[in-house]
Parts: C-alpha cells; structure tokens; sequence
C-alpha cells in the first residue's frame, strides 16, 4: 500500500507521525450535520447562509470557504414495479395516480432511498492545491495532511481552480484560502477531529490511515455481501489520479451522484506535458523572435 | 460526451426526488469543482507578461543587430509592461501585502512559483537593460543585465499557458500542450505589434515580421487547441469566451493582413494593424480566460470525460480502476 | 413508530445503526420518509393518527397465529384474570361499557377484574370537569383486597378472561381493515408483524421506540398501550434489548415529571389531592394509592415529603401539614390555563425556559391569553416570542390589536445558561447526571433556582408576621438554602440532598424502602431516595463508560435505586432462571438465596424466593409474589387489559383524529368519545372530512422538529450555525399533491386551517406520498409535513406551523393533537396585514365555521 | 515579526524538501499551534442542554468564558459524540442574541425598559402576594378544602434542572398555586 507522499513522511525525518485520515462511511450517515456544525464551532469558520435550495436537506450547498464539511441529501426514486406482491389496492392506488398526474409513484421497500453522505477535504496523496501553491502555504503536515496556513497564504487563488474536487475557496471578505485542516492542532495534541469525534452514528471515522483502509476494504464487502451492488470505496484505491486520499469514502452509488468526480486527477501529475510545453513555446518564441530580427532583409 | 444533452443538468427540477442512475448525473446540476477566484487583472497579466518578455527579446536581439530605435522602444515597452505585471498580479491577491510570499518558496511543481521567480528575476533585469538602454548609465551591469532580460523574458511569455493548465479546469488541462504555445504566438504578435506602433516604419520591419509570425501562429495555435479539446471546447464556440474568441481571430487576421501589406509603407496603418494585432492578442487571452470559467461552472464538463475514462477502462479489463468501483456500472 | 429516532436523537440513535450492523432488524413506521426511514430495514408510510389500526393488526396478527410467549404471558402478565360479568368491549358504536352520553365519559366501574373491590368510581363531578380525579393519571390502580388474588383461569380459556377478550377485542383489527384504515399495503403490515414475532422469545427480545408522534393524538395514551400489549405477549418487557422506549425531547423533561412541574401530581408521581379527601392524610393514601405492591408505601413516601417541605411544622398532630397542600378539582393544565388567561380569570403568568407562542397549539389563542394577563413574567437566555407578543405578533401585523391596547406588564428576566449552573437532568432513560457549572451567569443572568429561591424569599419576607391562615404554609416551608459565589446562587446539591432525604438522625436515606410514614424521616421525591446515599452525590458518577461494563453503573443514577431496566425480575423466568443464556439478566442464586445478574440492581426485593407466595393480608411488596416483576402494580402483572387508570378505555380502540378526511372503518364513534374540545371562538375547528365545508379542508398535515433546530427555537434560531443549515420554514409535499395544487418546488405555499393562514417554502419530494384509503370507494389522501420550529423572533425567522392546530385533547393526559390535523394547501405566500384576516374569514365562511 | 519569509524557506527546501511541500513550508504559526482545549484554564463535564438522550459534554473555559464545548468520550451514553445541536452549545451559551439584562415593559407601553434586578423580584414578589390575595379560593362550594389560587401559573420546567423543578413546585405549591406546568403536556 503505497500511503507516502512527496513530502511526508520524506521531510519530516524523525518527526513524522503516521499519516491519518477520514474514512467516512455514508452507508450509516444519518445526515445530521453534526459535522457541519462542529466543525464550525471548533475552527471558528464563519457562518455562511444560503437560504432555502430544496436540495433535499441540503442547505449549504457545497464545500467552499465557510463549508468545511458538507453533508449531501440526494433523494432517489427507483423503478417503480408493481409486482404481484403487491396489494391490490395499492396498485389500484399507484396505476391510478400514475394516470392522474403522469408522475410515478415509489413503491415501499425498495422505491425510495435517501442518500446522505459527509464530504470533506480529501487530503490527497498527491494534491494539487499544495503543488500549486506557490508561497507554501499549502504544506503537508507531519500527519500527512494538507494544510492552508493561513499566516502564510496571500490569497493568489491558484489552488482554487487546482483542486480537482472544488475544496478550497477564498473567502471574499478575509481574502485568504480555508479548508479542513483535518484539524492540524488537535491532532498536535492527540485529539481527534472535530467532525469525527462528533459523527453520531462513526459515519466519519478518523484513525491511522492504513488501519483505516482496511476496515473500509471489509466493510465494503459486507455490504456488497448483504445487495447493495453499488456500493464502492471512492478515493481508495492508490493508483487513481491522486495516489489515493486521506480521506476516503464508501458510497452506495456512483461519485457523480453526490457531486464527486468519478476520476479525479491531481494535474502536477502531468507537469513533465506543462513544462516540456512550455520548454518548447519559449524555444519557439526564441526562434521567432531570432527569425524576425535577424531573418528579413537588411 | 456521454451524457446530458444541452442545457443545465438537472434543471427544470419538480421535486427534491431523482431517479436513481439517471442520465442526468450531477449533484443538482452544481460544478464539481470552484471557477477560479481570478479577477479582470489575470488576463491582463497574461498579456502583459507575453508583451513584456518578447518585447525584452525582441529589444535585445534588434541592439543586437543594430537596430538602435527598435531596440530602445522595445525595451521601454517592456520595462512598461513588466512594471505594470506585478501591480495587476499584486492586485488580484486576496492579501496583497502578502504579495512578497510569492518568493518564500521555489516550486517546480508550480509554474506560478517558478512564473513569480522568472517574473522578478525578468522584471529586474528589464530595468537594468531599459534604464541603460533609455539613459546610458549603469552599462556595466545592463551588460549582463541585456540578455537575462531577454532570456527571461521568453518563459514570462510563456509559463502562464502552464499556469492555467496545471487546474482541474477541463478547457485548460486538456489543452496543457497548447496553451504555452498559443501564449507565446499572442505574446510574439504583441510584442511586434507594440514595436510596429511605436517604431517608424523604416525602422520596424523586424518588428513587423514578429507580428506576422505570431499572428499566423496563434490563429493556427488556437485551431489545434480546439480540436485536442473536442466537446469541451464549447466555450469557445459559445458565450462571453466564444465572443471573445472570435473577436480575437477576426482582429488578428485583420491586423496580420494589413501589417503585412500597408503597414510597411504608411506609419498610419502601421499604427492600426499594430492596434488590431494587440486587441487580438488581449481578446484571445480573455476568451481563453473566460472559457475556463464556463468549463468550470458547468459539471458535464467535469463529470463526462472522467466518467468516459472509467467506462473505458473497465471495457479494457479495468486496470487501474479503483477497486470499489468494479461492481458499478455507468 | 411515533418517533423519528435519527433525527431527533442522533446521539441515541448510535445504538441503532450498531445494532442494525449486529443483525437486527430496523423498521420505521411513519407518515413521512424521514432520515431514520433512510436508514431503517423497512420504512412503512402510515396515514397519520391510524398507528393503533396498524397496532391492532399486529395484535391480532400475534393473537390469532398463536405467536405470543405463553410463558411469560401466563405468569407475568394479566391475560388469565377474570374481568367483571358487566364489562363489555366496544360494540359497533365504538363505546365500552359504562359511557355516559350526557356527560360524554365513561363510569369505570365495570372494568375491573372480577372479585376484586376496585376504587374505580371516582365522583361524576371530579370525571366531567377533570379527569384527574381519584381515578385517573395520577392515581395508582384499583385495590386489591389485601392481595388476595383475582379470579384466574391460567389456561385462558375463559371466556372473560384477559386473553380471550383481548382477542376478541383485536378480531376485527384483520390485515384488510388495516390497509383501508392506514393505507399501509397488508403485506408491509405483516411483515412488521412477522419480523417482531420472530425477534421474540427466549432468545430475542425487540424494542419499540416512540416519541411524541404517539403522544400528540387525542388517543396518544392508547397509542403506546397497544405498544405495551404487543411488548407484553412477545415478552419484550424487563429484558435487555426489550422495552417500549419513550424518546424524550427536552434535556430534562423526565426530570420534570418525575419531580414535576405538573398540576396533577407531586414528586415521585404522587397524586395531588382533591378536596374529596378534605384534611384526611389518611383517606388520601386511601383514595389513591392500592395497598399493595410498590404504592402500598404511599403515606411514606407522602409524609416524607411534607416533612421535607415543611419540616418542624409538619407533625402527626397536623397530619403533617397535609392541609398545606393546593386541591385540585378539575383541569388545570396547559391549555384550559390558557383559557383562564383568555377568561381573567388567572391574572399572572411566570414562563421559564418554554415558549407557548412557539410551541404551543393554536399560537394565536396563547397570544390572546397573555395579551389579558396582568402581568407576565418570561425567563429565558434571549428574547423569545413568548416576551414580544404585545409588539411582535400576527394580530400586531394584521391591525388586529395594537401594543397600546394590550395591557400586561412584562418581566423578560436573562437565565442563566446550563453552563451557569450546577444541577441534573434526567434523561429519557430516568438517568440522573450531574452537571457542573462551568462560569458565573453574567450581568443580571440568573439560575432559575435563584429565582425561586429569591422569590420565595422576599415573598416570606414580606408576609412575615401575617397571621392569615393561608400564609402558614409559605411562612413554615423550610426555605434556608446555602448560597454560593457572587450572584449568592443557591447551592443546588442541597436541594439534592433535600429530595434525597434524612433519617431523623441525619444520616441520608440510601433507598426508598426506608421511608417511613410516622415523620421520622424526610424525602423530598421517594423515587430519587438513594440519590445522596452514603453522602455522595450518586448523580456525579461519571466513571468513564471504557472502565465499566455495558450496563455502566457507575456513571450517574437512575431512579428508583438505581435501577437500569424497569421490572427486570422478567428477564428471568417464574423459577427466576435467566430465559435464555443470550439473555440473561437478573436471575435467582439459589446457593446464595438472593438475585443476582450482570450488573443492574434488581427490581425487586434481592432475597424474594421466586417461589414466594404472599400470605393472607399482605400488604406493600409482602403482597407481591416472587414471580409477579410488574411491582408498581398491586397485582404485580403486567396490564394487557387496564382495569383502572385510563378514561378511554381499558383496550387501545382506533378512532379518527379529531380533525380527519374520513370516518371510521370499524365503529360508529368518529373519534375518540372521551377527547377533550373547547368549543370557543379562539379555537374553531375544521369541520370533519365528511361533513359539509370539509371538503374546504381535504388534507391531513402532521407536524414535526428537524435534527437541525430544537422544539420552539429559543434554544436553536438563536445560534448561527444551526440556522444556516434549516434556514427557513417549508412545507412537505408529494409530487402528486404539488400538480393536483399547482405548487412549485422552491417556490412558497400557503396552508390553511380554520385557525389561520400559514405560509412556507415548498419541498416537493417523494418521501411524503399519497395514500389510499377508505373504502367503497377508496380514496387518495394527500399528506403535508410541517416543521414547526419558526416564529418571528430569532436569527432566522418562519411563520409557526402551531398557529395551524386547534385544541382538542387526549382526556388522560390532556395533551393536544398536534400530530394530525386537516388543512388546505395552495401556491404563494400569504397575504399580510389586513388581507390575512379576510383570507382566514373566507375560508370559515367556505367551512361553514362562525368567524 | 518572525515572519514567513525569515528564515528563507526557500533554502530549507534544500535540506530533504527539493519541492518544498513538506516540512520546509512549514510556518512557525504552525508548528506553535496548540488547540484551544489544552490552552484552557479549566474543563468541566456537563451534560447537553438539549433532547433527553443526556449527551456527555466537556465544557473548556478560558479567562471564565466559555470558550468551547464538545463531546464528553467517557459517557457511555454518547460516547463523545453529539449531534447538530449539541455540537452548537458553545453557541448556544455565546448566542449573538443572548440577553443578558431586565426588560421591563410597563402595561400599554409600546417599547421595553430598564429595570433593576433587584426592582424586579420585588415588583414580581408583590404581584405575587396580590394577585394570590385576590384570587385565593378557600373552599369548595360544598365546603370541602381547596385553599388554592388559580389567580397565577407557572409554566416551564423541562429545560430545567431537576433541582429547580423541585424548588418551583415546593414554592409554588406552599404558595397555593395548582397551575404549574410544563413541556411535558405538550
């Protein structure tokens, strides 16, 4: 299992610490937003409302500046099969409304599902906020986490657009860049985060993240094992296009449906394609140059 | 694309509930990933940067030749450029008094690291060469001052298409081989269209060959560009960013054109073919600019290629594809 | 069923998902697809107010398949006592027995076990006006002559005996029935059947969870009977994993019944006394408590808490100043105090820590009651509704009424935070857990025990010297509390100590078995005796849960004594050996001659031989056999069959809401015949579904919290981060009803009432759906969900979904229902100001109800 | 300031950092960080204020604020963890919109005012006494003992402690009040 980094546990030398993470398990996310909201309490992070959105649930919307978890409510209607198991009034009932208003009805049991699922930064292997940045605000810690110092950061935007799952955001009014910090100081002190010392239900299970990768592989299977076909380990696998994250999740359905690239790719993996790019345009641009001064006549 | 056919996924939504494996795949129709937070002063830094480094070369090369005027208004040009670079660059900082924490570290995985180095390192030695160049003093250290100018100016032109393309942004990664091509072709055209502007004509015919060169090249440069894009090139054929680009081609051609023929004879339309070469160059780094902010808002954009990539792997016996994902079927 | 578990108990809610990973099987029986439906094996969607229908059908599904655990049924249970030859179930009116048209109640008499004198007449007077009297909530079961047991038939067989008329009872509950009544397709209904029968037994127990989805219905009390039988015939009662678990909403709102703050009765569930008993401590014990099982004590317990009340002044010369105490003679509870306000006829109002205008059925009849007080006094930590009716209101906003024209005098006084204060909260496991005060209430904050305290104070202050006989029992309550730190905050553990209580020698009580009711020992709540056993405060156990075993008895203290699970002695069998090794609890030692188990205090007496057979006259826990675990009772069995204690009836019967689209499938009686209405202007009702003007109102609406905000929103819409996640009021809808009305998702809708007019953002969604009920021809119901957490105060602010409900009340317990009620539902917001009053006015005028 | 750029972090790159991602870009606001937890003058255990399930919290107070609240590990009930709302008591108790002083508004005044805390338990006893005065009923129309007043209720008691609950109904009750009430009838 490939857990290293560029950076850790590389140049922390004796000082490194295993690296940790978040398994969150969204098979029993109960979307309380317990996390939401400890998290917000413990870093201090800003309110930030958005008003109703009937997005189910969900009314904060997305992981942005303010947001540091979120936790998406995705309502979903399965096939409708009025089987013969079905009473007779109740098909009478749904083939009934189904003419009335031309809307499907759901069918209990297996007609609906509510999906909740607590997203966080994923403090990838391989991040591309933290390549990017160019002041190093963005470090890895001695945990193996990404962190924003924010004594540091400037505010050059540059890890906003980088991050291949739109985690970090500048803050309008403060001009700086906030995400999870997988609560950097507790951790300094032995705690856990926030978010997974309060998940109700362990939906967010924080640990070392090799032990952590383990009991994901387990629990998927068991699930898998009991129906659920869909179920996956998202962001485990440490060969994807970020060398696998910190933060790693189990889903019921695909990454799309809660709002999560299904491949993500940290870009600096292909810087070698940006620089020899680069490499060959100031190339060209020499040449131009040379052949436009020196290549007319005199 | 594989999915969602037109229009904002998701939309026209009656109720909270969605079908389970609908096509329409997306969370509420929102973007997977933030647009950048980069104000109007990005673009214009990109062409400022792009006018700055070429003019720095093309200054250097013409003293070289002894093309004295060319070679001092090319320079003055640069030193412009690259003196107004850092304000527009320091500007968009979210903590500009912080602007000095771009040289705290040395990034080689990040071109705005490396962009800020070369643009100091280039801005400095600009000065030297254009104060010597304008006044005559400080010879001795504009000696060697001179040709890192030119030399550092050239990656200036050119380290921003890595900029962008080193983002999740689809329109900007998947075009990472062009765009620092495309940037230096815009920055070659501004540079001999600023020289053609403020040179006579007599003395700018290597000015004028610059722009022609970069004009043909970054028309071309843009047309590979899109067609390595395919689908998520739409914002370049739509929208604030399909203007853009088309403005950007129509003034280009029209200033290549004019500096290729009367340009050479009457400083009047000199003056307009280098104008006409400029807005294009500054529209083509908008359009690109605003088409990554539209590639980004739009989750297809994001969802579609990836989800194609897994589709096929797992067609192709599923190497690399995460475990968890084996059982799923798209 | 009657709970929305994950969300309103997230916390509580651990046990669940880790039992569910262990096995077991979840099941969610709801009107609404909630987040505990989303995590539930099953999610079954009932129509709201039907949960005894589907109940029944369970019932009758155990009865008549022959499911139930006929062990524990025949010892422990009452299924093979003799019931009275006068009783008679529900016939097809719906009525048992004993109703009295003219005063719309039942005389009780015949429901009593056969052979036995049962105090079941209580007068006609105290049963029109209050059902609280000597026989009703409060009062403790019928006597038993001298323990002698009833007329039995343990093959129960016999025709009148518990178990045949249960079956009889439950008969027509059959899984059609069910499914017209409910809309709840049968299979799912037998499914949930199925599935309880098969996790029951020796080696399963199963567990019901309610709230007050169960309670907020003019049968709530009903409802969870019919729980308690299911529990009772699948031997689910007094066993680890078993239970009918009441999932409690406030920090401390057990602690306030237990020790309550409740007109019917005083700490420990003793009754307060009806003039009926006039000075006679003795005819008191007599009129309200058996003689025998755990209530056999009652005069201790009471004595005990005179004399802790009133100390030196409380002698058996005076019958320990019993005569002290208020009578009760009717009902004086929540709403018919509001109704007094509203009448002038009680002219102060002190409001701690709740908020009526919010919280409370039919927002603008509580408004009306405190704009007619004369003065009002709110304690809470920001400014509640409550404080800012008499210039924050709908009337205010309608022209209705203006400040200038309302004439109470308003105290709003700052509480301190829980933070402030030392003290316990019971939680809904009646666990007593200390907390400690973190920082002094700042500026003019105080605890509300300084404010009792200090009230107390400067009221016996200034009537000291008075020699009116009505003020002895101010001037001898014992009332000298030590105080602490700068804001002189009373010490709060010795009020602990107090409701602990003190031999005569001083020495604490270290269980209620010692109290004794000559006025040698103090007890400020019986129950709670124990809590300061040994001088220590029980309550501040706070070893850590890692370090104990799971039944962790040395974190905090339950009452009473200790005890973690209620009748335990069940979790044995008659011979007191353990059901099942899996699980086993509490069993009989023999070797040690004692009871013993894996952790928890037994229930029971621990040297009570199981063989134990109470001799002629017993009395007390001496007339408690060794294998009867339901000791409260003074048969010691568990009640399949309430002989006393209920006014609706001793068997759950399914009646309509009171406000209902249809009529009822299986009597003639729409409703419950006991409920309680208050016919007055402030309170019209919607005229029902199937008289003329219902059709004005076709939907049924039910109300509920959100995980994201708590109750009436004094404790949420005040903090940031819990409003950004529930911004704003909404309403529920299905995707069927929103094209039926044309209401468009995101967008607003008005919903409607009799009552008034409410406005809320919509969320058209799947998780509410049609139903299909009734029949000949059945129908299509549309269901609308309203959180009911807004008001105009706060951070973030919301029409109230209680501004939508009438009053209309269960008779035992004399709370509203709020959780099924009939309304209109139409696209856009409500109008505002004057408009608002002409809207509602035309809709009483479409309803055919007198503005 | 020891600022960021001092010691240049740049050269620390040199020392096992080459892409400066690590250690090097280390602040030393970082590597001084220490949680709020630890750097608190005291830590009690309390209980959440909110539903019944009776959460462990730990509450850390700083210069006597409040300064964070969080699940309480030991509880066996909760086990640490707390919901939404339990998780939000720091803000509960720090609310934006606490009050902290008397509001007094005089019959038919359209505004509140001022009123001391001492004034006001003294206006509230006295009204108290008269409003029991008028209203106290002393025996039934048959003669039987009532000695009660209607005149005056009291409700609340579930966000309460148990040791006040108990304190309103000993004086409440001794003061012949019956109406006492609270949440739990709702």
């Amino acid at each position: 299992m490939k857990l290293e980094t560029h950076a850790w546990p590389g140049s922390y030398g004796a000082e490194a610490k295993p690296r940790v993470g978040f398994f969150t398990d969204t098979s029993i996310c109960i979307g309380c937003k317990a996390c939401e909201v400890a998290c917000k309490e413990w870093n201090h992070v800003p309110e930030s409302s958005e008003g109703f959105t009937g997005h189910s649930y969900d009314n904060t919307v997305a992981l942005d500046a303010d947001t540091w978890r979120h936790v998406a409510f995705i309502e979903q209607r399965k096939e409708v099969g009025v089987d013969g198991a079905a009473s007779l009034a109740q098909s009478a009932s749904l083939d009934q409304l189904i003419d009335e208003t031309g809307l499907g009805t759901y069918q209990e049991g297996d007609g609906l599902r509510w999906l909740m699922a607590s997203d966080v930064c994923k403090h990838c292997t391989h991040a591309a906020c933290l390549e990017v940045c160019p002041t190093g605000a963005l470090f890895r810690t001695e945990f193996g986490t990404v962190v924003v110092q924010e004594d540091v950061c400037n505010g050059c935007g540059y890890c906003v657009p980088a991050c291949p799952f739109g985690v970090l955001d500048r803050r309008e009014e403060d001009g700086r860049v906030w995400k999870c910090t997988l609560c950097y100081d507790r951790l300094k002190d032995d705690r856990e985060p926030a978010c997974a010392q309060a998940c109700p239900t362990h939906s967010i299970q924080f640990g070392e993240l090799s032990e952590l990768r383990e009991r994901a592989q387990v629990r998927v299977e068991t699930l898998r094992d009991a129906g659920a076909e869909k179920a996956q380990l998202y962001l485990h696998d440490s060969d994807d296009g970020i060398g696998g994250a910190g933060a790693f999740f189990l889903l019921l359905d695909d990454p799309e449906v809660y709002g999560l690239p299904p491949d993500p790719v940290d870009t600096t993996h292909d810087i070698g394609t940006s620089w020899k790019a680069v490499g060959a345009a100031t190339a060209g641009l020499g040449l131009t140059l040379a052949a436009a001064v020196f290549g007319g006549r005199r | 694309m594989t999915g969602g056919s037109g229009g904002r996924p998701d939309g026209g939504r009656r109720s909270a509930t969605r079908e389970e494996g609908a096509t329409r795949r997306s969370y509420y129709g929102q973007p997977v990933i933030k647009q950048p937070v980069w104000a109007p002063e990005i673009p214009w830094y990109f062409f400022m940067g792009g006018l700055g480094g070429a003019s720095g070369g093309l200054a250097y090369l013409a003293g070289l030749r002894g093309s004295e005027l060319l070679a001092r208004r090319s320079w003055t040009i640069a030193l412009a450029a690259l003196t107004i670079s850092p304000v527009l660059l320091i500007k968009d900082l979210g903590r500009p008094e912080r602007f000095l924490n771009m040289l705290r570290m040395f990034k080689v995985t990040s071109p705005m690291s490396v962009g800020s180095w070369v643009l100091a390192a280039s801005g400095t030695t600009t000065a030297l060469a254009a104060l010597n160049s304008l006044t005559g003093r400080l010879s001795r250290l504009s000696r060697a001052g001179r040709p890192a100018a030119a030399a550092l100016g050239l990656p200036l032109a050119t380290y921003t298409g890595a900029l962008i393309a080193q983002t999740a942004v689809p329109v900007w990664h998947e075009a990472r081989r062009e765009l620092p091509a495309l940037f230096a072709a815009g920055a070659a055209t501004s540079a001999g269209a600023a020289a053609t502007v403020a040179t006579p004509v007599a003395d700018a015919a290597p000015a004028r060959r610059l722009a022609l060169l970069g004009a043909v090249a970054e028309l071309v440069l843009a047309r590979v560009m899109e067609r390595r894009l395919g689908e998520l090139a739409e914002p370049y054929h739509g929208g604030p960013s399909g203007a853009l680009s088309t403005a950007a081609r129509g003034s280009t051609a029209a200033g290549a054109l004019l500096v290729a023929t009367r340009a050479r004879r009457s400083r009047g339309a000199a003056i307009v073919a280098g104008s006409l070469l400029l807005t294009g160059a500054a529209c083509e780094r908008w359009s690109v600019f605003k088409a990554g902010f539209a590639s980004a808002s739009d989750p297809r954009y994001t969802i579609d290629p990836q989800r194609g990539r897994v589709t096929k792997r797992r067609a192709s016996g599923g190497a690399g594809v995460a475990a968890g994902e084996a059982a799923t079927d798209a | 069923m009657g709970s929305n578990m994950a969300e309103q108990h997230p916390v509580g809610f651990q046990w669940v998902v880790e039992a569910k990973e262990r096995g077991a099987s979840v099941m969610h029986v709801d009107p609404r697809f909630t987040r505990t439906s989303a995590m539930a094996d099953l999610h079954v969607p009932l129509r709201a107010g039907t949960d005894i229908a589907f109940l029944g059908g369970v019932i009758n599904y155990i009865l008549s398949g022959g499911r139930e655990f006929t062990e524990y049924v025949r010892h422990y249970t009452n299924a093979r006592v003799i019931i009275k030859d006068e009783f008679r179930d529900v016939d097809e009116l719906g009525l048992f027995s004993g109703w009295m048209p003219e005063d719309g109640v039942y005389d009780v008499s015949s429901w009593g076990y056969k052979g036995t004198q049962g105090e079941l007449t209580a007068g006609k007077k105290e049963q029109t006006g209050d059902v609280s009297g000597d026989q009703a909530h409060g009062a403790h079961g019928m006597k038993l002559e001298h323990g002698e047991p009833p007329e039995q038939d343990w093959t129960l067989e016999h025709p009148n005996c518990v178990f045949q008329i249960l079956k009889r009872h439950f008969a027509r509950y059959t899984p059609e029935v069910v499914e017209r009544i409910c809309g709840v397709p049968r299979e799912q209904m037998l499914h949930v059947a199925e599935t309880l029968c098969r996790n029951s037994g020796r080696e399963r127990t199963g567990a019901v969870c309610y709230a007050v989805g169960w309670t907020q219905h003019t049968h709530g009390v009903q409802n969870i009977r019919a729980a308690a039988i299911i529990q009772l015939l699948l031997g689910n009662i007094g066993r680890p994993g078993g239970g009918i678990l009441a999932l409690r909403g406030h920090a401390n709102i057990q602690g306030s019944t237990d020790i309550p703050t409740l007109y019917d009765i005083l700490p420990g569930y003793i009754p307060m006394p009806h003039p009926t008993s006039e000075d006679d401590l003795d005819r008191f014990v007599e009129l309200n408590g058996p003689d025998t099982g755990v209530w056999g004590s009652l005069k201790s317990y009471t004595v005990s808490m005179l004399k802790a009340w009133w100390g030196e002044a409380a002698t058996p010369a005076n019958n320990f100043a019993y005569s002290y105490l208020p009578r009760i003679d009717g009902d004086h509870s929540h709403y018919p105090m509001m109704l007094r306000m509203i009448d002038r006829e009680t002219k102060g109002f002190i409001v701690i820590g709740q908020n009526p205008v919010v919280g409370s059925a039919n927002s603008s009849l509580q408004r009306k009651a405190l704009a007619n007080l004369d003065w009002l006094v709110v304690r809470d930590t920001s400014e509640i509704e409550t404080a800012a009716f008499w210039y924050d209101s709908p009337e205010i906003e309608t022209g209705k009424t203006r400040p200038e024209e309302i004439g109470t005098e308003v105290f709003f006084m700052p509480a301190a935070a829980y933070t402030e204060k030392d003290g316990t909260f019971t939680n809904t496991q009646r666990l007593l857990q200390w907390r400690f005060k973190a920082v002094e209430p700042p500026w003019d904050c105080r605890s509300d025990l300084w404010f009792t305290h200090q009230l107390g104070k400067r009221v016996r202050e200034k009537l000291a010297g008075s020699d009116d006989p009505k003020d002895r029992p101010i001037l001898d309550l014992t009332w000298d509390y030590p105080t602490q730190g700068p804001q002189k905050e009373p010490d709060a553990e010795t009020i602990m100590q107090e409701v602990n209580g003190r031999h005569a020698d001083g020495r604490f009580i270290s269980k209620y078995q010692e109290l004794k009711d000559d006025g040698s020992t103090t007890c400020g709540s019986w129950i709670h005796a124990g809590i300061y056993a040994d001088g220590v405060n029980q309550a501040a156990r706070k070893r850590p849960g890692s370090e104990q075993s799971w039944i962790a008895p040395e974190w905090g203290w339950a009452w009473p004594a200790d005890r973690r699970i209620l009748y335990n002695r069940a979790s044995a069998d008659p011979a007191g050996k353990p059901w099942s090794e899996r699980k086993r609890y509490i069993w009989w030692d023999s070797d040690k001659r004692a009871w013993t188990g894996v952790g928890d205090n037994p229930d029971f007496e621990p040297d009570k031989d199981p063989g134990y057979e109470p001799p002629e006259g017993a009395k007390g826990m001496a007339a408690i056999s060794g294998s009867s675990p339901f000791i409260v009772h003074p048969d010691g069995l568990g009640w399949l069959f309430s002989p006393s204690g209920l006014v609706d009836g001793p068997l759950p019967t399914h009646y309509e809401p009171h406000e209902s689209p249809i009529d009822n499938l299986l009597y003639r009686e729409r409703s419950n015949p006991t409920r309680q209405t208050f016919e007055r202007p402030e309170n019209p009702y919607n005229p029902p579904g199937v008289e003329p003007g219902g059709e004005v109102f076709p939907f049924v609406f039910t109300t509920y919290r959100l995980t994201e905000h708590h109750t009436a929103g004094g404790m949420s819409r005040s903090v940031p981060f819990l409003n950004e996640l529930q911004p704003e009021m909404f309403c529920e809808v299905s995707p069927e009803l929103a094209a039926e009305r044309g209401l468009e998702h995101g967008g607003w809708a008005m919903i409607a009432t009799t009552r008034t007019v409410i406005e809320a953002r919509v969320l058209v969604t799947d998780r509410l759906r049609p139903l299909r009920i009734g029949s000949d021809p059945p129908r299509t119901v549309h269901q609308v969900g309203l959180p009911y957490h807004w008001g105009r105060k706060g951070l973030v602010t919301g029409d109230s979904a209680n501004e939508l409900l009438p009053l209309v009340l269960d008779r035992n317990v004399h709370i509203s229902e709020y959780k099924a009620a009939t309304c209109d539902i139409r696209p856009g917001r409500r109008p505002r100001g004057p408009a608002l009053r002409e809207l509602v006015a035309e809709y009483r005028r479409r309803a055919g109800v007198s503005s | 300031m020891a600022g960021p750029i001092s010691p240049l972090p740049f050269l620390r790159q040199l020392r096992g950092d080459p892409l400066g991602l690590g250690r090097s870009a280390r602040s030393r606001h970082s590597e001084e960080l220490e949680p709020r937890t630890k750097t608190a003058d005291r830590v009690v255990q309390s209980v959440c204020p909110y539903c019944a399930v009776g959460c462990g919290q730990r509450v850390y107070v700083k210069d006597e604020k409040v300064v964070q609240i969080e699940g309480d590990p030991d509880s066996p009930i909760s086990r640490g963890r707390l919901c939404p709302k339990g998780s939000a008591s720091e803000s509960y108790v720090n609310s934006p919109i606490r009050e902290y002083k008397i509001k007094y508004r005089p019959p038919h005044a359209t505004g509140w005012e001022e009123l001391e805390l001492d004034a006001a338990m003294d206006m509230i006893a006295d009204r108290v006494i008269r409003t029991r005065a008028q209203t106290w009923e002393e025996e039934t129309e048959d003669g039987k003992p009532l000695r009660r007043t209607l005149g005056f209720a009291v409700l609340g008691g579930a966000t309460l402690d148990s040791e006040e609950n108990y304190l309103m109904k000993k004086f409440f009750s001794a003061a012949g009040a019956v109406s006492i009430e609270n949440q739990a009838r709702i």
